[in-house]
């Protein structure tokens, strides 16, 4: 079967990649690289649907200081040596600006390589734009220049639910639960640390770590946390772990909110379906149902319709339209100049205004707690259900301090 | 108290599921030697079909036609397949079993879509059907109960009091006798891959809505499944059910101990800060079923209730 | 020694010119490919997927030490591939240490780190081995899941070993220069595989050529004999898992020099299926089978999945007509093409290896053109499968015709075909 | 006087409550030929599976040349110089003649499970595998897959892996089942050739070949020896008559 077409058309594509790269330069070519196949393959593939339709915009308005952009999609089965493999694929095709959001670990692989081939390759400098991977350590520990996040980490959001939880005085104890990995640990000492300094009377009577994608049945961690009288739950479950997790709340008649990053993510909505209604609150810097502009909501119906696929990543056309400024400012592609130019940038978004902190190169956004509810105006994944805003936390109330010291390339 | 009750609950659930899985994997290995790595693939394809079905009639045909069809997708795979294989052995058969789970998870994700499914719990039984220490015990879960103890009931009946029953019986104990009993032996394959592909796919119907519909359930659960059978012995309906509710109680128990092992070991001076002292039992209670899985194997290979080491 | 009392004693050993062409002259052959491939001044996305070839041939003849000639399925064998990685690594970053702060590992050459990933994977095999090789067959494969398993999930628990989620990274732009390689460039890290490829290859041949090699194979064939010719099975089966321990994990070296990042899912039950798909695909029964396994498998992981997001598809479906069509895997199906080559100057032979070819090709074609349709139909947005400049819509009544057509059309000859005597196996 | 070479005392073996051996005896001195008959089912592949370690005894003991080996492994009792041979065709099958024989010959020579010499170059080996094969006649097919060779051919085989090793003690298992004549005669003079100055512990049907190979002979009925003596002694033995009674051909050939 690799001999088919496949074998023939590849060969020749790969074969013209290194000669038509001067050809070509009149287009800006942005390589996506995240899992495109596999169990992951479908957030995946919904990030570069996004990531497409906003190049479209782009061009459709001229493009990129006067070039046209061209997304270019790598799958790297969310595994940080083969995002590798396909950043030097990328890289060789003439792509200098790389969007990836799925796996900590791939980020961190990715800006650890990026930093060294643009320290060994002068003059073939490449960005790493990051839309989704929320490890603090990447803009702090770990931060270099040629970094820049567009959602906010895990400190962030975590600041963002405390913030709510600072108003809620009847709740008076709190139980955590995540993955037993790097974010869930992240999660669980950030949410520890903000309780405790935001309400210290809240007593977190639980803090729980469980292996990742393993567990079936959530109901006896429900049922801990019954037994412990949890008024409120902190969960950095994504995805499997966080829907399992809430229809075995919903079924154990568990009712109390249950705060996640990611109660909105794609398919969660469908797979939690009426058990999640009034449980499940989530932070994220869109959801469908906060008020804007009557353009972006023609926006939002019409990416919706052309992709049948709900428009999740506002963060997505954040980052394309920043790099479209940043582009037309410059005038080229000359990397080290767009980046420079992308650091302490502001941003009208239709949800308001945004700042690429230069310190760390963490994009500073408002933020919106809301609860999973039914009869929204505008419902997910045709549930029937939707979100509704609890509050907004404004963009300069999610600012937290940074260890980044950022080296700049002289 | 309350933990044990909760444990007790949820881990007979949780093993009963297991065991529908078990019961089908436990019936082909026996008959045919054949380790059934794409197993759990049926499971999936259970679930899916009841949603798809359960769409136009409704859950509680869907509860009966779906695992006619997972059982009917079993019968091609032996027929067109497996059967091709089985001349060369049972590691071509494990491995074939072992691509095909792979083919029918991309199949699924082609069908129905990548995301999970909006496969949910009938409305007639999406209640609660009585309060225990303040937390609610959903009426599925007992209606769960029942499938999975007519099942056992049902599987009881056909090996014990029928014909065909008995045949399969007699391939349990001894294995090569079958072939000489002068059965048409290709058939009563066929048969028992599909009945055992069905026994999976009844508990993706029931267990489908209960967890998650999505691509990735087949991978997620398959490997439990090989425990279950390894540890209950391979080939003993009786070991499979008592390793099902064992690791169904392990792994509830485990999640209600929170103690670390800074704490058990505190004798040996074990740090709360390090990598081992920071484990808790409650956090390796997914790992458990491994653990046993490869200590069963070292010490006792045929397993709890098995007859021959494989 | 001997109380035979025979006239003569022939020479049964096969003659120079035999050894010569089969055993020395394919190794002769890979050197001369390797050191050639420089020479095409290949781009640097070959170059890596180069790389990335020679880290998985040495990895999939690891795993071939234990299901080609000893007969061990193992769903385990990324651990031994994985701990050796991350010996490495830390030898690496002890390197790096040692180069400001001075000590033992200054003096140690970064060219020579995949040594210590095969110290680490062997070490892994000896200590893991030790209570699994005690079963053979099924409940083998049990144990090697489980432990994967285990392991695993201990990748991510221990995070002052593995590194949690992210892993280990370090620089392998330290120590001490070997053959003048700073090993920066890409062109460099070339030249360190290759080398690295080329002795691993070289030398899992030879280990096929010793007493113990040789032993293994009678493992396979009949355990229970190889009791009654003085061996015990078992031990047999723990030194080659020791042996392809070591393998994997000086594959795990090369791998942790080429990325400079190891994580903890390399030694999870993921790529320890690959690996036994690149073993058989490639073809299990032949030394060279895995290396042949392991370019098509790579370069479709790396590439297939530009064209096509149904790349796993296609690989499973790969899998299983192997499994059913030519269980030698790809060796076994070239092998049998050039003899039918040979012999086919009647025209007989070539007829109906140009036979079984076409209909091969018809039914991938229409299988290709049928799954291409089904996962555009099923991603909705209207988009035409678009081969060569072909048009087929998933909306439409043809293209699936067509492919229906050529699918059935190609299976069924295939199947007349395999009638009248099988191919490949 | 030296210690026999293979010495059973009192050996028993049950598998659950079925009693297949029950109690046998018996001494084979160095250099003997002895041969073990008895009607099907009467234990005689039990008694070598214990002999050579496949089976650990229930109880009683096994000596080889004075030693006690039972509850060995069976490489351990191969390594004390016992060898052994099986009644359905048990070789290496995907390999080739001359490496099934190698395999014989390989502990032996002391090569163990040595991993960093090649082969080829071990020319002891080469010259010892080359000896047995000019000894059973299959140099010729030396290069044959064994799974091809004929059946004949792979009985042969099968005896000349058990005499590769130069173990003093040979137990061949029904060496000439299924073989025509013109074959078996070639077979006993084989088995006559490759075990002279060796003991021969024998099981066969063919009471030609018995009677014309064997220095002595046991019977072994229901797991009991009910006698042991010289083809002339168990010719005119009335229980081994009366055993053989429903066995009218064999006895027939018996008397012959």
């Amino acid at each position: 079967m690799s001999k088919g077409i496949f074998g023939k058309s590849s060969l020749a594509a790969l074969l013209l990649s290194g000669s038509v790269l001067s050809a070509e330069a009149e287009v800006i070519k942005v390589g996506y690289i995240d899992p495109l196949s596999g169990p992951f393959g479908s957030t995946g593939d919904a990030g570069v649907k996004h990531f497409r339709y906003a190049a479209d915009e782009i061009n459709a308005a001229g493009g990129m200081g006067g070039m046209q952009v061209e997304v270019i999609a790598f799958d790297n089965k969310i595994n940080p040596k083969e995002s590798l493999v396909q950043l030097q694929k990328a890289i060789d095709q003439g792509v200098r600006f790389i969007a990836q959001g799925n796996g900590s670990s791939v980020a961190n692989a990715l800006t650890d390589a990026i930093a060294k081939h643009n320290k060994r390759n002068p003059g073939e400098e490449v960005l790493f734009l990051n839309y989704a991977a929320v490890d603090p350590a990447l803009t702090n520990k770990k931060c270099n220049y040629w970094h820049f996040r567009f959602d906010a980490h895990v400190d962030m959001k975590m600041a963002g639910l405390t913030d709510w939880l600072r108003d809620q005085k009847d709740i008076k104890t709190a139980y955590i639960l995540a993955q037993d990995y790097s974010y869930g640990r992240a999660f669980t000492a950030a949410a520890k640390s903000m309780i405790e300094e935001k309400r210290p009377d809240i007593k977190i009577v639980g803090a729980e770590l469980h292996p990742i994608g393993r567990v079936k049945d959530f109901t006896p961690y429900v049922q801990k946390m019954m037994s412990a009288n949890a008024d409120v739950v902190f969960t950095g479950n994504w995805g499997t772990d966080m829907t399992l997790l809430v229809k075995a709340a919903n079924a154990s008649g568990h009712t109390v909110p249950y705060l996640t990053f990611y109660g909105g993510g794609l398919g969660a909505p469908t797979a939690m379906g009426q058990s999640a209604v009034g449980l499940v609150k989530q932070i994220t810097e869109f959801h469908e149902n906060i008020e804007a502009s009557e353009k972006q909501m023609a926006r939002v119906d019409d990416f919706e319709k052309t992709n049948n696929l709900d428009y999740y990543y506002e963060r997505v056309f954040t980052l394309m339209n920043m790099l479209d400024k940043a582009v037309d400012a410059v005038g080229s592609v000359d990397v080290p100049k767009v980046a420079a130019e992308l650091e302490g940038m502001t941003y009208e978004t239709p949800y308001g205004e945004v700042t690429m902190r230069a310190d760390d190169h963490q994009l500073m956004q408002p933020l919106y707690i809301s609860t999973f509810s039914e009869g929204v105006v505008r419902d997910v994944e045709n549930t029937g259900f939707g979100f509704k805003t609890d509050i907004t936390i404004p963009a300069a109330a999610t600012e937290t301090p940074t260890t980044c010291r950022m080296r700049r390339p002289s | 108290m309350e933990t044990v009750v909760f444990a007790l609950l949820n881990g007979l659930i949780y093993g009963l599921l297991l065991f529908m899985l078990s019961s089908g994997l436990t019936l082909i290995f026996s008959m045919m030697g054949v380790l059934n790595m794409a197993h759990a693939s049926f499971y999936m394809l259970g679930a899916y079909f009841a949603f798809t079905l359960g769409q136009h009639t409704g859950f509680w045909f869907a509860l009966f036609l779906a695992p006619i069809c997972v059982g009917a997708a079993g019968a091609c795979v032996e027929k067109w397949g497996l059967r091709k294989v089985h001349a060369r052995g049972h590691v071509a058969e494990l491995l074939f079993t072992f691509g095909l789970a792979y083919v029918i998870e991309e199949l699924v994700k082609i069908v129905w879509g990548k995301f999970a499914v909006a496969y949910e719990i009938p409305p007639e039984l999406n209640y609660s059907l009585f309060e225990l220490f303040g937390s609610q015990y959903p009426a599925y879960r007992i209606f769960m109960l029942a499938v999975s103890i007519a099942m056992l009931a049902g599987l009881w009946y056909l090996l014990k009091r029928t014909r065909i029953g008995l045949i399969i019986q007699a391939s349990l104990t001894h294995p090569h006798m079958v072939s000489h009993l002068g059965h048409n032996v290709p058939r009563i394959f066929m048969l028992v891959f599909a009945a055992g592909c069905a026994l999976a796919g009844l508990a993706g119907v029931i267990g489908g809505n209960y967890l998650v519909t999505e691509p990735s359930m087949a991978f997620s659960i398959g490997p439990i499944v090989f425990v279950v059978v390894v540890v209950g012995g391979m080939g003993s309906l009786e070991g499979a059910f008592i390793a099902s509710l064992l690791i169904g109680f392990l792994q509830t128990f485990a999640i209600s101990i929170d103690s670390s092992f800074a704490e058990i070991f505190s004798f040996a001076g074990l740090s709360a800060d390090g990598d081992i002292g920071r484990i808790t039992i409650a956090s390796l209670a997914p790992m458990l079923p491994f653990l046993l899985l490869v200590l069963m194997l070292m010490l006792r290979p045929r397993g709890l209730m098995g007859e021959r080491e494989f | 020694m001997t109380d035979y009392s025979l006239d003569r004693v022939p020479d049964l050993a096969p003659s120079v010119r035999y050894k010569f062409a089969t055993r020395v002259l394919p190794l002769l052959l890979l050197a001369l490919i390797l050191l050639s491939i420089p020479l095409f001044e290949p781009s640097r996305t070959w170059l890596s997927l180069f790389n990335a070839i020679g880290i998985n041939m040495v990895f999939a003849l690891s795993y071939n030490m234990l299901l080609g000639q000893a007969g061990m399925l193992s769903f385990g064998h990324a651990v031994y591939f994985g701990l050796g990685g991350y010996a490495a690594m830390h030898g690496m970053n002890a390197i790096e240490n040692a180069s400001y702060d001075g000590g033992l590992w200054a003096a140690f050459p970064m060219f020579a780190l995949p040594l210590v990933g095969f110290a680490g994977g062997a070490l892994a095999g000896a200590v893991i081995g030790w209570p699994s090789c005690r079963r053979a067959g099924v409940p083998f494969a049990m144990i090697s899941l489980g432990i994967a398993e285990l392991v695993a999930a201990a990748g991510f628990m221990f995070i002052s070993v593995f590194g949690g989620e992210e892993g280990i990274t370090g620089d392998r732009m330290n120590g001490v220069e070997l053959f003048g390689l700073s090993l920066g460039p890409l062109g460099e890290v070339y030249w360190f595989i290759a080398f690295w490829t080329f002795l691993g290859v070289a030398l899992m041949y030879a280990f096929t050529r010793t007493p113990l090699g040789k032993l293994a194979q009678a493992v396979r064939d009949n355990p229970e004999r190889v009791q009654f010719v003085g061996y015990n099975p078992n031990r047999v089966r723990y030194l080659v898992f020791i042996a392809a321990g070591g393998f994997a994990g000086l594959a795990g070296g090369m791998s942790a020099v080429n990325y400079e990042i190891f994580t903890p899912e390399s030694l999870s039950v993921i790529p320890s299926g690959l690996v036994l798909l690149m073993a058989f695909i490639g073809g299990a029964r032949y030394f060279a089978g895995p290396i042949l396994g392991a370019v098509v498998l790579t370069y479709m992981q790396s590439n297939l999945s530009d064209y096509s997001e149904a790349w796993l598809l296609y690989l499973g479906l790969l899998f299983i007509g192997m499994i059913l069509f030519a269980p030698g895997g790809l060796a076994g199906l070239l092998l049998s093409g050039t003899t039918a080559l040979r012999q086919s100057l009647s025209g007989k032979g070539l007829v109906r290896a140009g036979a079984f070819a076409i209909s091969a090709l018809l039914s991938a074609t229409g299988v290709i053109v049928l799954v291409e349709l089904a996962v555009r139909h099923s991603n909705g947005f209207g988009e035409a499968f678009e081969p060569f400049s072909f048009h087929l819509a998933p909306d439409q009544m043809m293209p699936w015709a067509v492919g229906l057509v050529l699918a059935g059309v190609g299976i069924g000859s295939l199947k007349v075909l395999s009638r009248q005597g099988g191919m490949g196996s | 006087m030296s210690a026999p070479a293979l010495q059973l005392t009192d050996l028993r073996k049950n598998f659950g409550p079925a009693k297949i051996i029950e109690g046998v005896s018996l001494d084979i001195a160095r250099g003997e030929r002895h041969a073990i008959i008895g009607p099907n089912g009467a234990g005689k592949s039990t008694l070598f599976n214990l002999i050579s370690g496949l089976f650990p005894p229930s109880s009683g003991t096994i000596s080889l040349a004075g030693r006690q080996i039972s509850g060995l492994k069976p490489h351990q009792i191969n390594r004390l110089g016992l060898s052994r041979s099986f009644q359905v065709s048990n070789i290496f099958a995907n390999m080739s003649v001359r490496e099934n024989v190698r395999c014989g010959v390989l502990w032996s020579l002391g090569y163990g499970h040595s991993f960093w010499r090649n082969i080829g170059n071990l020319k002891e080996v080469q010259r010892k595998t080359a000896e047995v094969l000019e000894k059973v006649g299959l140099t010729d097919k030396a290069d044959v897959p064994a799974v091809l060779l004929t059946y004949a051919d792979q009985r042969t085989l099968e005896i000349a892996i058990t005499i590769a090793g130069g173990a003093d003690v040979i137990l061949l298992d029904e060496p000439t089942a299924g073989m025509s004549h013109s074959e078996t005669d070639r077979a006993i003079k084989l088995i006559e050739m490759a075990t002279e100055g060796k003991t021969l512990l024998i099981v066969e049907h063919d009471m030609g070949v018995v009677f014309g190979l064997s220095d002595r002979i046991s019977v072994l009925v229901y797991g009991e020896i009910i006698a042991t003596g010289t083809p002339e002694e168990i010719r005119g033995n009335a229980r081994v008559r009366e055993a053989y009674l429903g066995d009218e051909t064999e006895f027939a050939e018996m008397s012959a």
